[in-house]
């Protein structure tokens, strides 16, 4: 049995955790409720510290000791107050009357992310994938390579049809659509059972704390 | 038939308690499951074995405490080895919890008796970097100067006063770099940067998931990977210290077979039920 | 002003973030991230909002004595003295180790965080036992694929080596197919969900009057 | 109405072949002129002959923070007495002036890109707009020879990157596929698509709750409110919340984040005005939870067993929480709906819940609930584009095989 306050509070707040898998009981939700509020506590802190500070009242203090020791207005710096400003028509919304001025603030990060998301989608994940899908049919010498290309091409092609939403999956057509969804269903396969060993060891981790690093059964 | 109709219905916690109970038991037992060595470890395992005494290995530690189930007992294992073969060790962080990692991986070999007794002194074979904001662009900076990239380690002492990284300029003074990453940034900005662009040498080890991703580099660009636990407890095996990922292999194994068990079950009994469901509907 | 305004600023700044990605000139860099920093500190305030919503809920919970009233008074409790202990010594950063802060997420937070974590091995096998059922030709492929994959961790004796072949083959090529296809059509749909929004013709997340 | 769409869609198209035409144009490949080295006699002992023809000019596609500077090899660059062993790159700011040394490359090569910082702090702060001249040393062992100063060049940055070609030609293919078919759809003409079955399940399952007397929850997934997958979200949930208000069964939506909370709010209660319920909408059924992945998962699962409700819908980014929600919920026996463009997570999605969008299907799914014409124009235009993404693929494939270089090179992009 370890001596060590820490590991007793980490070995009750895990068994209250997994008490869930037997049903809903007061001691889950007692370590739901504390995990609740101290994670959003803690992101809290996080924003604070890591985006408020640095970004807002560093640049405006910057800002302040230009204009105080200089005289001159620092545009670049005085800019981030009006980041602030726009994240304190975010907070409108509480006032119900001009809570749509709320909606401002939104679309300047729609905006932004949208033309962002564009550019990258299109880029990383529609021209890069094709650039990498263009793969020689056959290599010489290598069956297997040969084999393995000519699929992975065909694999690509019918799952793209399957993706097809303007054009009923019939005929050979559908037929692409169907050898389509079972590229795509090996796939979902391949990755679950991949999956279990990344969790099962996350378990055997926490089993492995509990039965030797709390109770000291092994070894 | 019955048996097979409660199969169907059965309580979701019996799955639940067989899962623990797979899981648990085996931590007891001592036997070691057999475990092939993939080409893929084999490659890590010896670009470390082929380096001469003193070499100067780099290893960045990507992760946090979310995997360190699966990436702890690589860092462990391969602390051990860069030990044993009187490697320097420069440690650092792309991830602001990886230099802990780091520690808690150097206390657990310091414990090992072997290391023990080699007495190694921090500053001369081994440094803690500590962690960097700025994700690859860290990277880029130590391509052309590592100490101005870290100025100070991970306790504050300068980089510059610390004598094993006298002589450390880029990554032209790293003999070796080990990555062992959970994601972003991770085992892809370092074959991307220090590989492709400063031509460093590079092994890495990736969780599970990650690992088949990087399986086009090799072996051009990355010497091998580690995937997963699996992965851990073959460097253990090759490099003859089985330790925890390998202790940890038999649960796995059993915890696998468990789950492949309960799905033939589901399916003989859903088989063995349809006729009966057929003409019951 | 309430609609045609944000839908219009939502235009305007979509299209320059897509043309400053063609423009490598210093003062486009500069305007990039300057949105980019403004949409972080706009989130930032918007913390607050979270905060408010989640106090009012709970605390509503509380004054009503609504069933659970008191694991809402210990979720109050956890977020204040962390928001307190947090910001209030403001002096020193709290994110550095060793603070009474970090102490509280390094052997309270993180403990209930692998469990919970942990809990998915349970669930991933009673998902498996439950949904893995060789019903059609699809869910067929699901399960076998699943299957071998998994048995690469079991010995098999002399099958092992067929099924070494196997998982590589499968985590080779039609994998690879599979993912290539599959992120070919998100980026195509998300460009076009992208184009939709900057022309305003998507606009669920604008509400309505 | 009509028309504003007309003249949005017109502005952006105008604008995209503008850019075009502008730019592509412009003369942007960099000569690299390299000069037949003279071999010139070994009359002299030391030096090796200086490099001639050394050229500075703006660096392209850059911002506006280097040069690049060109020259003739040496004659004893390899050939003649083969003594160059590197060049140097010095820099002034008048052809008198005292020059700096600004780089080192070895012998043989004849190109050096002059970068510097664009902050004016910078030790290394690059001017631009401002003269400089060049020259370059050829080096041996302690001796060298200088060439003569280089004309004066300024450094300036680029209106446009010639490397991004490729993806502009994208763009404005997919805009314009895109644009068309909203035409044509508005025009009225009736656009086929295929039946997708996480769609017809939603009105069922709301269906469901209602008879049930029990709550429907609603889960946006982890993203934050600008994510593709967030919004493609937002707009299901407003059809599903305008049916909600229509059967008054009570939607449930727990947030991650609180600006997705903000506009799901927002959301809901248009849709509620819709369906001419303004008074059945219920703010504190939309609330902020926590941030924090696993946290949020505690809270949910606690309301799914709690609360019971008869139907939940996940849709938007999710990860490794998603099984831990689908199972619960399964648990709770609730029917479920769920999406998502993360390929890693839609597996455990299609094991453990009713009905699965995978990836594009989430997308497309606003224009199935929608029928409005212009959502279906898009999803007909974006099928376009996916036609002549697997004409690129074949052809790419037939010219690896047979080696066409230049067609590969047509989709290299620089990021």
């Amino acid at each position: 049995m370890s001596t060590n306050l820490g590991v007793w509070i980490a070995a009750f707040l895990t068994l209250g955790i997994m008490s869930f898998l037997y049903k809903d009981n007061p001691i889950y939700k007692f370590c739901e409720a504390v995990f609740v509020g101290v994670s959003a506590g803690y992101w809290f802190v996080t924003e604070y510290f890591t985006v408020f500070l640095p970004k807002v009242w560093d640049n405006v203090e910057t800002a302040i000791n230009v204009l105080q020791a200089e005289g001159r207005m620092d545009w670049f710096h005085w800019s981030y107050l009006l980041g602030g400003i726009l994240g304190v028509l975010m907070l409108l919304r509480l006032v119900p009357k001009i809570g749509w001025i709320s909606r401002w603030p939104l679309a300047v990060i729609v905006g932004t992310t949208s033309g962002l998301w564009l550019i990258n989608y299109l880029v990383s994940n529609a021209m890069v994938q094709v650039r990498q899908t263009i793969i020689p049919l056959y290599v010489a010498g290598n069956l297997n390579a040969s084999i393995g290309n000519i699929i992975i091409v065909v694999g690509t092609f019918c799952g793209l049809i399957y993706f097809f939403f303007s054009k009923e999956h019939k005929g050979v057509f559908g037929g692409a659509a169907k050898v389509g969804i079972w590229f795509i269903m090996i796939t979902f396969g391949a990755s679950f059972g991949y999956t279990v060993m990344s969790r099962m060891s996350l378990l055997i981790a926490r089993m492995d704390f509990l039965v030797g690093t709390w109770l000291g059964l092994l070894k | 038939m019955k048996l097979f109709d409660r199969l169907l219905a059965i309580d979701r916690r019996i799955i639940f308690l067989l899962v623990a109970i797979a899981v648990t038991l085996p931590l007891f037992s001592k036997t070691i499951l057999h475990i092939e060595i993939s080409p893929m470890v084999k490659g890590v395992y010896d670009a470390v074995n082929n380096l001469p005494p003193g070499s100067k290995v780099l290893v960045t530690f990507d992760y946090d405490p979310a995997s360190a189930p699966e990436l702890q007992p690589m860092a462990l294992s391969f602390f051990r080895h860069c030990f044993s073969k009187d490697l320097k060790v420069i440690i650092m962080g792309l991830w602001p919890q990886g230099p802990i990692q780091a520690n808690i991986a150097l206390e657990d070999v310091f414990r090992i008796p072997e290391i023990k007794a080699k007495n190694l002194k921090y500053g001369e074979d081994y440094v803690n970097l500590g962690y960097m904001a700025g994700n690859e662009v860290v990277i880029q900076r130590m391509g052309s100067d590592i100490q101005a990239t870290f100025p100070v380690d991970y306790s504050g002492n300068k980089t510059s006063e610390l004598p094993l990284m006298k002589g450390i300029k880029n990554f032209d003074n790293i003999d070796f770099v080990y990555n062992l990453s959970a994601g972003y940034p991770g085992t892809m900005e370092w074959v991307q940067f220090a590989v492709d662009r400063f031509h460093a040498k590079l092994g890495a080890g990736n969780t599970a998931v990650q690992a088949p991703g990087m399986y086009p580099y090799i072996p051009r660009q990355l010497v091998g990977v580690l995937g997963g636990m699996k992965g851990g407890a073959e460097y253990e095996i090759i490099d003859k210290h089985p330790a925890r990922a390998v202790s940890y292999m038999l649960s796995q194994g059993v915890s696998h077979a468990v789950v492949v068990f309960f799905i033939i079950i589901g399916n003989l009994a859903f088989f063995a039920t349809r006729g009966k469901r057929k003409t019951s509907e | 002003m309430r609609r045609t305004l944000p839908i219009a600023v939502v235009a305007g700044v979509g299209l320059f973030m897509l043309v400053q990605y063609f423009i490598p000139l210093e003062e486009f860099e500069t305007l990039y991230e300057w949105a980019l920093d403004w949409t972080m500190v706009i989130g930032c305030f918007a913390m607050l909002l979270g905060l408010y919503s989640l106090t009012t809920m709970m605390v509503t919970k509380v004054k009503r004595k609504a069933p659970g009233w008191g694991y809402s008074l210990v979720a109050l409790a956890g977020l204040f003295f962390m928001v307190f202990v947090g910001v209030v010594p403001h002096y020193q950063d709290s994110l550095k180790y060793g603070t009474l802060f970090m102490d509280i997420f390094e052997y309270i937070y993180i403990p209930i965080q692998a469990a919970m974590f942990s809990l998915l091995a349970f669930y991933i096998a009673s998902a498996a036992y439950r949904a893995f059922r060789a019903r059609t030709v699809l869910a067929t492929i699901l399960l076998v694929s699943a299957i071998i994959i998994m048995l690469r961790l079991v010995p098999l004796g002399p099958l092992s080596g067929i099924n070494q072949w196997l998982v590589n083959f499968i985590l080779t090529v039609p994998n690879m197919a599979a993912k290539r296809a599959f992120w070919l059509g998100v980026g195509l749909g998300a460009t076009a969900t992208a184009l939709k929004i900057m022309l305003g013709i998507e606009r669920g997340y604008m509400g309505r009057d | 109405m009509k028309d504003k769409y007309i003249f949005r869609t017109g502005v952006l198209l105008i604008f995209l072949f503008m850019f075009t035409s502008l730019f592509l144009g412009m003369d942007t490949c960099l000569a690299q002129e390299m000069g037949e080295a003279e071999i010139l006699e070994d009359s002299l002992a030391q030096p090796p002959a200086p490099p001639t023809n050394v050229v500075a000019k703006d660096a392209p596609n850059d911002n506006g923070h280097a040069l690049l500077v060109t020259w003739t090899l040496s004659a004893d660059d390899g050939v003649g007495r083969n003594n160059v062993v590197s060049y140097q790159i010095l820099r002034s700011d008048s052809p008198e002036g005292e020059f700096e040394v600004r780089g080192l490359v070895p012998a043989g090569e004849n190109i050096f890109s002059d970068e510097g910082a664009k902050e004016k702090e910078d030790a290394n702060y690059f001017p631009p707009h401002k003269d400089f001249y060049y020259k370059v040393r050829a080096r041996s062992d302690g001796i060298f020879s200088d060439s003569e100063v280089s004309a004066p060049a300024q450094a300036y940055g680029q209106w446009y990157h010639t490397g991004k070609t490729p993806v502009l030609f994208a763009v404005i293919i997919f805009s314009t596929f895109a644009l068309v078919f909203i035409t044509v759809a508005r025009k009225g003409k009736e656009l086929y698509i295929r039946p997708l079955a996480g769609i017809e399940a939603v009105d069922e399952a709301i269906g469901r709750a209602t008879e049930m007397g029990k709550p429907i929850l609603y889960i946006l997934g982890l993203g934050s409110a600008d994510m593709i997958a967030t919004i493609a979200s937002f707009t299901i949930l407003s059809r599903v919340s305008k049916k909600t208000a229509e059967y008054q069964t009570p939607i449930l939506i727990p947030c991650c984040d609180p600006i997705v909370m903000a506009v799901a709010q927002e959301t809901v209660r248009a849709a509620y005005l819709e369906a001419g319920r303004p008074d059945d909408y219920k703010q504190e059924n939309i609330y902020y939870l926590t941030s924090m992945q696993f946290a949020y998962v505690a809270g949910v699962n606690g309301i799914m067993i709690r609360e019971k409700p008869a139907t939940n819908f996940y849709l938007g980014k999710f990860y490794a929480e998603s099984l831990l929600l689908a199972e619960t919920g399964s648990l709770a026996g609730s029917i479920q709906i769920s999406g998502t463009d993360e390929i890693a997570q839609i597996p455990f999605f299609v094991a453990a819940t009713d009905y699965t969008l995978i990836g594009e299907e989430l997308y497309a799914a606003s224009a199935y609930l929608g029928r409005e014409p212009v959502l279906l124009g898009t999803l007909k235009g974006q099928d376009w584009a996916k036609a002549l993404v697997m004409i690129f693929l074949i052809l790419g494939a037939l010219a690896a095989t047979f080696h066409f270089q230049w067609f590969l090179n047509l989709l290299k992009v620089q990021l």
